[in-house]
């Protein structure tokens, strides 16, 4: 049999293996030129907001326009460092997933200024209700690397028992949700989360991050009408990384002019910006957040970015799309960008990056060295195998108290 | 004590439940202002407001999620599911996030949800208004389930379901709303107001969740029921002079064994039902672990009374409900046997 | 307890019980204004038509602009003779309810442009995914009434066997897919067998309709992802008749300027039209069908218009909604302004309308005579018993031959 | 004949059916051009061209509503649903529509639909990639549920399900993709080649759908089991040396009862088996009609072997999988009773 044109229509990326990437279709607004309303301003006059492109570093990687949120040096080279971290942390951490140190792991590899800038500008406070791939927000919060790693390698003191994934964290302390398996869950939960905090009078606000691919699920739907409907703070981001595993996001968007533009039919505010432009990403998650505060409801922030790595340790990126493609991606990298903006203002240079990037990987190591006195997957020790029986409900009813004794443990 | 049907005592219940913790709200599609299809939520917005008695939009997977975040930050919610036939929607909220968030974060986030749902049928509901689900959800680990038979219980155990740490998935009998039923639709509607589980405190109280009950001490066999069945039960027995034990579960997750096992080890013989087709219903699992745990004391194998192993049909309603001849039948089965 | 100002918000309604009714609200732009791009146009170039609304016939009940279908006297006639009969066919089935003679039953009074104009528009080849709400449907394509009733006394002609609730038909025959209990699972489905009518090489389009209450659920969302993804040829309806059961549009329409809208976020074409108006109703359907059948893809279409009854025989609308409200709409009645136009035109006159009511009264009259003469729900007969183990599957397997066995039959 | 894993396997079987059938189209997500995360729909789109094998927005309901709209229209739809966690999403698509159809049309629609999904844990998934949700769609009348336990089944059952006129979930156990598994996680890794069901012909084949298969005979014990588990109670009668009859079950709806209960009869002692945690699984349903079917014959109550009721742990993995010891312990309980 060959193959005929098809017959109904089916998309396709601009260049698979074999091909010379090719982003010649990706328009990119010059830096500066968004305008920047008021958070007040009524949704639908963000519309163009949700076609266009915030991008505040151009190509000189000096801030320009509107939405240049005019941080200081220290917050930048704060940025800076936790993006680096992030980066650091998940090249050791692939390593050792391929020692067979864990089982899995993801990495966010190209998309760290979506996390890190996001989380700084939240508030500490408000609860984040993430996906697989925002490590960057642990980081910027502050999280023990030493725990953190003590979850991905599931021994003793994995603060989830080893019941979860690799890189599937909770941090309740930290008002970091729990990460689940199944995509798209925590959107509306967020939404109910943020209602629930102006039940109770605060001024806590939630925050929810999807990639591209998981906006086809009911659930992104689910979330945009309980946001609508009940006005709710809460920031909805879309990471438009361009893959979901081995689809583009043509499959998810289809004939869409832009993922950001969905939120206009439900009468919410809209953003489009340049995930891998921290300064964009801050003012932006501002922006949004200052109207949830002030009662105006949601934003739908689609950041636009590339999935530089693989979409995990099980997927190999070479079968579905060119080798080298994330070196093209027209929008840079958000660390390089980031560093050659402070760079630039005279608060960094490249040795105090290499020390940096040094002193973080170094940090890593040494985090990595105690973690494993807790035990690995591999070697133990694990959490106690009665755990497992644990946390089903907050007593075991008889049939958990019989299956421990069956297992004898 | 108040006479009430299975409709007011579960108002009552969330009133209670509503006046006593400032955390408890109650929504769902038509469950705000009208007070829902069945008015189970009927004034409960006058007197508590909007915000914790409101319309959700028809989309169930949504309404619960909502609720897992609000419980996730300390509220009590309870999510009505206007018919349990369209509890399917929110089934992956349910299976993979609802009963998994204390589990998952090892207690650190926990959602206690009540999902209450009108269920069964009897009411000529056709397929899509009669379905009686509640076995999918006593196979996901996490989740509570509870399906009362009368307004008494109803009420006792809505209050501890919304007190439970637990999420838990609630069952009314829709059958039952308005009065008891025996299975014979040719009847007179019966009201509660002369069932002894019509009579109702109208303060807070709660029972047990995973204790059954007997409701009718015998000794030549054991039927379990649950919901509207175990009036048919009841039925069936008084109809053919049996001197049949019936148990009303009340809860299937975590359900009684220890009260079903001591029945069945003084009877040796059992028959279990349910509404709901027949395969891998709950009733088997009753048969699975009963034949385990009484082996030796049975005497004839556990019969099971179910729906047949076709959708719920409109016009033939009563030829697919479990009423009291197949009990009967059941019973003869295992008398005889 | 007192009732405090909510916390976070909730829509309510202009009116409630007890207030006067309140359409002052709704703008309502004068027939003729909106433009009638060609059918190729480009999807986002048909954004205004999703804020605006569609009219063509004027106050003075003559068609207007560029919408006109410029239909014959005759195809109008048919279309007011269709939605007469579907009028007049709820009417008397509420009342054979009331008596005792089916179980339940749904009116769509006040919608009955939505359904036959939209039937007319198509041809008869494509495949209609209605709700429930559509019988109009059955009508324009020349259903046999006896056979519609036998279905909802559900008695031994009831080509249903008795298994469906009333009104939830299907007619292979006519090309109208099953009704579903279950709201808005057809959605999907509609652009599944769009495509495969693509995939077979055939001209036949699928289109379907929900309520505005039913956009929230995630199948509509799933629709229109599928949709915009392979470019279905397919129609998907919302009709927005301001009420679900006892929950007005806002519940589901939130902050959204329309439902319309909500298209555009998916790159999909949309259109908003005045559904108490025959031919808005041909004409948009004829545009969106011409569209579709030229390989573009689906359009959005929602048809503004009211609920003039119950939701259905167990609602009493009375607890949730002014009386009279339906009399109030600023739209009017279907029925009643494409008579007027006909009658304008000099091609009807109220002593033929009287005379078609009569005529068409007299026909459902004696229909359902001939109905129950081969049965009702209450005194049989039924379809036989046994058939309630047939058409499970294909062949009935061991346990549902048992089980027919056991309730010897 | 060809050595085939099951992968291969069932990507032979897809390929075989889409070019008997221009009907037959396969879609999911990464399904299309890169062939499934696990490979089984590996060059289809190469072969057969982008619109019959194609990649599927991430929305597993829309996946299945696609196909039930595909089926109605004559296509013969192979839906892949990534992982069976992943399936609830889809289950209302399946349990309000998809498995009634033909029913509530009384045969004027028919939507003959297989939806694939890869199950079972073994492979560290976590709770998330790891279910066996089997049961659930077992409940289901109108739908069929299969699940094979090596190559050569799962070929000949998948173009059955494709040829079958009714709809089909389909599982495949992921951990026996690329190879046998005794329930021993520290052994080396097998493969098919060395397994005679790794022999697996090239053309078009099918099995019978509703055949179970003794693949050990024995007079001591029946133990019926499926997919995986069918290897660890093979590995666990090998291991004690016991005179188990083993039954693979393949189809669970409709199970091959007259299989079962001529074994049971014979044996008078049987273990049921699944990977899904214990209560309302499959085995529940398996015991319930077991113990009704074959009481006179048995000698000993009937033994669940399961997964627990609690969700699928990362780490601990090997202690929720229900392995060879639990079979030996059971089989043990059976016998010594
Ligand atoms: C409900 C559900 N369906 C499918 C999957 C399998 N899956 C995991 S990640 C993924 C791709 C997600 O892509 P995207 O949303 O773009 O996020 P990204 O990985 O790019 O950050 C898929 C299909 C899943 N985890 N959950
Ligand atoms: C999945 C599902 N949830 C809830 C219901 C109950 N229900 C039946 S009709 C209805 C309201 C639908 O409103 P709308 O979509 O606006 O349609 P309309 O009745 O106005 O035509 C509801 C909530 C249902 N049938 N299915
Ligand atoms: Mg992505
Ligand atoms: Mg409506």
């Amino acid at each position: 049999m060959t193959q005929t044109d098809p017959r109904f229509h089916v998309p396709a990326p601009h260049a698979r293996p074999g091909d010379t990437p090719d982003f010649s279709h990706i328009e990119v607004p010059p830096a500066g030129e968004a305008k920047r309303p008021e958070p007040t301003v009524a949704a639908h006059e963000t519309r163009d907001l949700a076609t266009g492109l915030v991008r505040v570093l151009d190509h000189n990687h000096q801030a320009v326009g509107e939405w240049d949120p005019k941080l200081d040096a220290e917050p930048l080279r704060e940025g800076l460092k936790h993006m680096v971290l992030t980066r650091v942390y998940d090249d050791r951490m692939l390593k050792l997933q391929r020692q067979g140190k864990m089982s899995f792991y993801m990495k966010s590899t190209g998309e760290e200024a979506v996390a890190v800038a996001a989380a700084m500008a939240l508030d500490k406070g408000d609860m984040v209700f993430p996906s697989y791939r925002q490590q960057g927000i642990l980081f910027a919060r502050g999280r023990d690397i030493v725990d953190m790693m003590c979850h991905c390698i599931s021994n003793s003191r994995d603060n989830l028992k080893g019941r979860q994934l690799p890189v599937h964290y909770t941090w309740a302390e930290g008002n970091f949700f729990s990460i689940s398996g199944n995509l798209t869950t925590q959107f509306p939960q967020a939404v109910g989360y943020a209602m629930a905090c102006q039940y109770k009078g605060e001024s806590q606000i939630a925050a929810s991050w999807i990639g591209e691919g998981s906006t086809a699920e009911g659930d992104f739907h689910g979330a945009l009408v309980l946001a609508s409907t009940y006005k709710a703070p809460v920031i909805l981001n879309v990471v438009n990384n361009q893959w979901a595993i081995s689809t583009f996001q043509g499959i998810a968007g289809g004939q869409a002019e832009t993922f950001a533009l969905k939120g206009q039919g439900y009468g919410l505010a809209t953003l489009r910006i340049d995930g891998n432009d921290f300064l964009a990403v801050y003012a932006a998650t501002q922006w949004a957040a200052e109207r949830a505060r002030a009662g105006l409801g949601a934003t739908v922030i689609e950041s636009y970015t590339y999935r530089a790595d693989a979409h995990s340790t099980s997927d190999d990126p070479s079968g579905y799309r060119p080798k080298g493609e994330e070196a093209k991606w027209p929008l840079g990298d958000p660390i390089e960008r980031l560093k050659q903006h402070l760079i630039g203002l005279g608060e960094w240079d490249e040795e105090r990056h290499a020390a940096l990037e040094k002193e973080l990987d170094e940090l890593v190591i040494k985090s990595y060295k105690q973690a494993e006195s807790f035990g690995t997957l591999h070697d133990g020790p694990l959490s106690p195998v009665e755990s497992i029986f644990e946390d089903v409900y907050a007593e075991p009813d008889w049939r958990l108290r019989r299956q421990r004794q069956d297992l004898g443990v | 004590m108040a006479k009430m049907n299975m409709i007011q005592s579960l108002n009552s219940a969330l009133d209670n439940a509503m006046e006593k913790d400032p955390n408890v709200i109650s929504f769902g599609e038509d469950a705000g202002y009208f007070g829902g299809v069945f008015r189970v939520t009927a004034g409960l917005q006058e007197k508590y407001g909007l915000d914790r008695s409101f319309d959700a939009p028809i989309n169930e997977a949504a309404i619960t999620a909502m609720a897992i975040g609000m419980a996730a930050k300390g509220l009590r919610p309870v999510a009505e599911i206007q018919f349990a036939d369209y509890i399917f929607p929110a089934i992956d909220q349910i299976v993979s996030e609802l009963s998994r968030i204390r589990y998952r974060t090892a207690g650190q986030f926990t959602t206690p949800v009540v999902v209450r749902t009108p269920c069964g049928g009897g009411i000529r509901g056709g397929q899509t208004h009669s379905m009686s689900p509640e076995a999918f959800f006593t196979q996901v680990p996490g989740i509570q389930v509870i399906m009362p038979s009368n307004p008494y219980d109803a009420k006792g155990l809505l209050i501890a379901a919304i007190e439970s740490p637990d999420p838990v998935v609630f069952f009314e009998p829709k059958r039952l709303y308005n009065g008891p039923f025996d299975g014979d639709p040719t009847k007179a509607l019966e009201t509660w107001a002369k069932h002894e589980k019509g009579e109702v405190p109208e303060g807070h109280y709660t029972l047990p969740i995973g204790k059954a009950e007997v409701v009718r001490e015998g000794n030549d066999v054991t039927i379990v029921a649950y919901g509207t069945l175990v009036h048919v039960a009841l039925a069936a027995a008084e109809r053919e002079g049996i001197d049949a034990e019936i148990i009303d579960l009340k809860t299937l997750v975590p359900y009684d064994i220890d009260t079903i096992a001591a029945s069945v080890n003084k009877t040796g013989r059992c028959v279990v039902s349910q509404e709901a087709p027949r395969t891998s219903g709950f009733a088997a699992e009753l048969a699975a672990q009963i034949q385990e745990e009484c082996f030796y004391a049975l005497e004839a194998p556990i019969q099971r009374v179910t729906g047949w192993d076709t959708p719920y049909p409109h016009a033939h309603e009563w030829a697919y409900f479990p009423g009291p001849q197949r009990f009967i039948n059941a019973i003869r089965e295992v008398l005889e046997a």
